[in-house]
């Protein structure tokens, strides 16, 4: 993947969420406090922006960028998590070598230990993790990596929330499919669609 | 929703803007933040910082000022700030004896903050963290919030900051009030985000949300509306059962933000009358909006207990836009 | 309508003994009447007194303490008390040198007030009344209303009489105050009284009403929603044409009871950039709760062009309930 | 009349003031402040309740009693106003001699003088003051107080208010019967039903 690549893919996201915005904040009123939407489409917005000044940067570094610019601008509880999973995507993106399934990998794992979170638990994680692994298995098959984004999305609809603002509802959470897990879908899809365009 | 502003995107900006025009002389804003810093800075004090997300207004910022916070982070509506606003306040508040943090228990606030302070550490700035969870409408501790009682350890650790204690006495005098204050919310009525068209839920004519946060986001158990009185005795059993009240204790009604203060001090005097039914020593009622939820209606209930030293910092002399002296 | 609550009519009473509970060190409740007084008397200062209908919280109460009133009534919601209370206030605040009421302009506060004057003097008590009219929406002066301006001839005059001066001198700055204090309102919803069942006014989502009063009572016009800017254009060019803005102003935006203090100060933003860039001198903003009416959303602004005198008595050193120092 | 009479009329003023409680608060929240109707029947309830311990006074004493009672009870504008008005009739009732006549035009001017308002001001002036003017004209034809309090009622429709809180209003105030005036009617109607009891 190029820096130009990783354009691609975040104006795609940043469509996305744009377009769902009203979804990703209407998920969060049922389990949260309602502002997911609005927290993901001032992040994204602001990585879009700030591209014209990475221009002389490779792919690293944008990635790493990226983070950074999502730790400031998301905020919330979502702002260190995709800021924390970009930071680790750029880091293992210094070598070319299984980058992706190296800093997927990566990026799961630091977004469980920042947010004290585990598989089930009903978070963005259920995205992120069945990523990782599906992609530390196969490789960076597109087809796979959509298919475990989508289940994993869905999958949160039947769980408990553990962590974040819907854990207080305990049971009356279970039925509603979590804002982070969708928006992060809306990535991993973006993603796909980058990756894949021309393809067919 | 009808909401006095201009932009929903930019109403915590214009907010800031407005209390530096107003209190000018007790605090200024730190340029390109959101960040609220006290104008007269103490060389080797510990500095203190707090902030979350806005819509609890006067918190943070009208706690900033002599004997209380040197600097507050208003992040969006109800949205923790991004780590990079709280490296601004900790880097504003540091005035050579490290800086605590005071923060509410929800994960974007305890995460943020967490990664401040790696960056912090880094550059040579040493912190520490104490996380406020009052809430006991949360069974499970761990998830527990923060929530009205957060201004009293506001309070607490800003005298004893104020005194030049090191900043391990003033984390450690922190943690002690913490594990003595415990509070429970009630909604008449939820809030209304200012870019929402719709309350957060909605209640009926007959209902109140029992256990309610401070984001608007559902609490325990919604159940019929209850008198004042009977709403007190429902706070108070629960409360009482968390906090030793074979102390003396302070006790802080707080309004929601549109709980008229008429409504207000009625439940105040009926939560007075049980506390004392109970022979609870009550030493002091704070009554008013101290944390609020924009406009939510409803209440919480506080209970702080205290020892000599605690209710000394607590009456110690502040000067901040919203708490001025616990003695009058 | 839900309010926290045990009985509409004995609201106000129940207000009266959680507000003394609260701040029994500043304040005291007259045994068997509505009338809250202060605890500190004076020997041969000016007796001080205000009140009015309750619904208004903090007013008139919230004012009572060193260097404001001596004491407040509190009839019941919006309902002007008695004369008898009148007269019971007038009695406890008299402390040698006669009484100074501070009245808004209703028809029931001046001719309870007035009646208890004159029962007042039959028993040697020598008393003096000043009306406040502040109000410039209603344009046939006489029956200009009193509203948050109010709280800033309290503060006039209590300052004034805390130097033991004469009733005829508080009586004379506190009527130069009034003729140099205006306000206007706005209200984006309707309040709603606790007897009531329904709000007294219904306002769609996009309506606002021009010149709203204190007491629920329908303004000057019903007009579509504008931004805070424009409202505070609005009012401030209505107000401007009443008050020398060529002498430096005290501003006080008063919320009216569930606006947000996020709103209010977004508010004071937009005023003190339209005062500046009309040359207008702001000496000093006060932004809050002063003078609510019940949980009516919606605004007033008041300004009160001073001169040094009344600058001096502004800054004086207060201790209520809840005017502390202007200084903050 | 006797004290006996007095009391009658008061309890009968009270019951029909109760029946329309409600009439009266909206009356007043359409060109008031909505608590006309609370404020007349705490006043007149409190002088009900007060009876028992009125039983030696005479006439005179009693109606300056009832007087001095709706001025601490009622309160609001109208609390001085049929305060001022029951005072003047006691202190006419001192002498048996026209005392009707005398007391209701001394009440009507006191009423008047307190408020500072004049007849077609939309007040309760314009019920007192014809009732007043009748008795004044043709004694105490209680037919004819009957329609002199209804007409002035009614009149008050038809003007726009000059006093009190619906003066704000002004031209929006017509269309609308004033509030005390109708409370008045009430007081009126209750006197006339008391003296005329038995009489058909
Ligand atoms: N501790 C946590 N670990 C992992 N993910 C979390 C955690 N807390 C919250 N989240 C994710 O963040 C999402 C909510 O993000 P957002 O609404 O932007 O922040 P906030 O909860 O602070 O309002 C949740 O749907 C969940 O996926
Ligand atoms: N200045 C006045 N002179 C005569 N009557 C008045 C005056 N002001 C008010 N009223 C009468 O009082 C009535 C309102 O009484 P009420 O609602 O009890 O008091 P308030 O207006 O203080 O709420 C009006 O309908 C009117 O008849
Ligand atoms: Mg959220
Ligand atoms: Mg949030
Ligand atoms: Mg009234
Ligand atoms: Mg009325």
């Amino acid at each position: 993947m190029n820096s130009h690549q990783v354009q691609q893919w975040m104006e795609t996201t940043l469509s996305l969420i744009k377009e769902n915005e009203t979804t990703l904040s209407e998920l969060d009123q049922t389990i949260g406090d309602g502002d997911h939407g609005v927290n993901m489409v001032r992040g994204f917005q602001a990585v879009v922006d700030e591209f014209p000044n990475w221009e002389q940067e490779n792919t690293s570094a944008v990635m790493q960028k990226i983070g950074t610019t999502l730790v400031s601008k998301v905020g919330g509880a979502s702002g260190p998590l995709f800021g924390t999973g970009f930071m680790r995507l750029g880091a293992a993106f210094k070598s070319e070598e299984g980058a992706w399934a190296d800093g997927l990998t990566k990026a799961a794992e630091g977004i469980a230990q920042r947010g004290k979170v585990s598989v089930g638990d009903a978070t963005l994680l259920d995205v992120w993790d069945p990523v990782a692994k599906v992609v530390q298995a196969k490789g960076t098959d597109w087809a796979e990596v959509e298919r475990a984004a989508q289940d994993g999305m869905n999958g949160t609809k039947q769980l408990e929330t553990k962590r974040g603002r819907g854990a207080l509802l305990k049971e009356r959470s279970i039925g509603h499919l979590d804002p982070g897990a969708v928006s992060s879908y809306y990535l991993f899809h973006a993603l796909v669609q980058t990756m894949t365009k021309g393809e067919n | 929703m009808k909401k006095l502003m201009n932009d929903s995107t930019k109403i915590v900006s214009q907010f800031l803007d407005g209390l530096v025009a107003s209190h000018g002389n007790l605090i200024k804003r730190l340029e390109g933040t959101e960040v609220i810093v006290r104008k007269e800075m103490i060389p080797n004090k510990v500095g203190l910082i707090s902030g979350g997300g806005s819509g609890h207004e006067p918190a943070h910022a009208g706690y900033v000022g002599t004997g209380m916070l040197d600097a507050a982070i208003a992040g969006e509506v109800f949205t923790s700030p991004g780590a990079d606003q709280f490296l601004a306040a900790i880097q504003a508040a540091d005035q050579g004896s490290g800086v605590l943090l005071i923060i509410k228990n929800y994960n974007g606030d305890v995460m943020n903050a967490e990664m401040a302070m790696e960056m912090a550490e880094a550059k040579g700035i040493e912190t520490a963290m104490v996380v406020v969870n009052d809430d006991i409408a949360v069974d499970d501790v761990e998830n527990r919030r923060g929530i009205a009682g957060t201004v009293l350890i506001h309070k607490v650790a800003g005298a004893k900051a104020e005194q030049l204690a090191s900043l391990q006495e003033v984390k450690e005098v922190a943690e002690r009030a913490i594990s003595n204050v415990r509070s429970m919310s009630v909604a008449l009525q939820a809030c209304t985000l200012p870019s929402a068209s719709k309350p957060s839920f909605s209640l009926s004519d007959t209902q109140m949300e029992v256990g309610i946060g401070i984001h608007g986001e559902q609490g325990m158990s919604r159940e019929d509306v209850l008198t004042s009185y009977e709403i007190a005795e429902l706070l108070v059993s629960h409360i009482e059962k968390e906090v030793d009240v074979t102390k003396p204790v302070y006790v802080l009604v707080n309004g929601m933000g549109s709980t008229p203060l008429l409504e207000q001090y009625v439940f105040a005097n009926d939560t007075v009358s049980i506390l004392k039914k109970n022979n609870v020593h009550v030493e002091k009622m704070l009554v008013g909006d101290y944390m609020t939820s924009l406009d939510m209606a409803g209440i919480s209930l506080t209970l702080f207990a205290i020892d000599e030293e605690l209710h000394s910092l607590l009456q110690s002399k502040a000067t901040t836009i919203q708490w001025t002296e616990v003695s009058q």
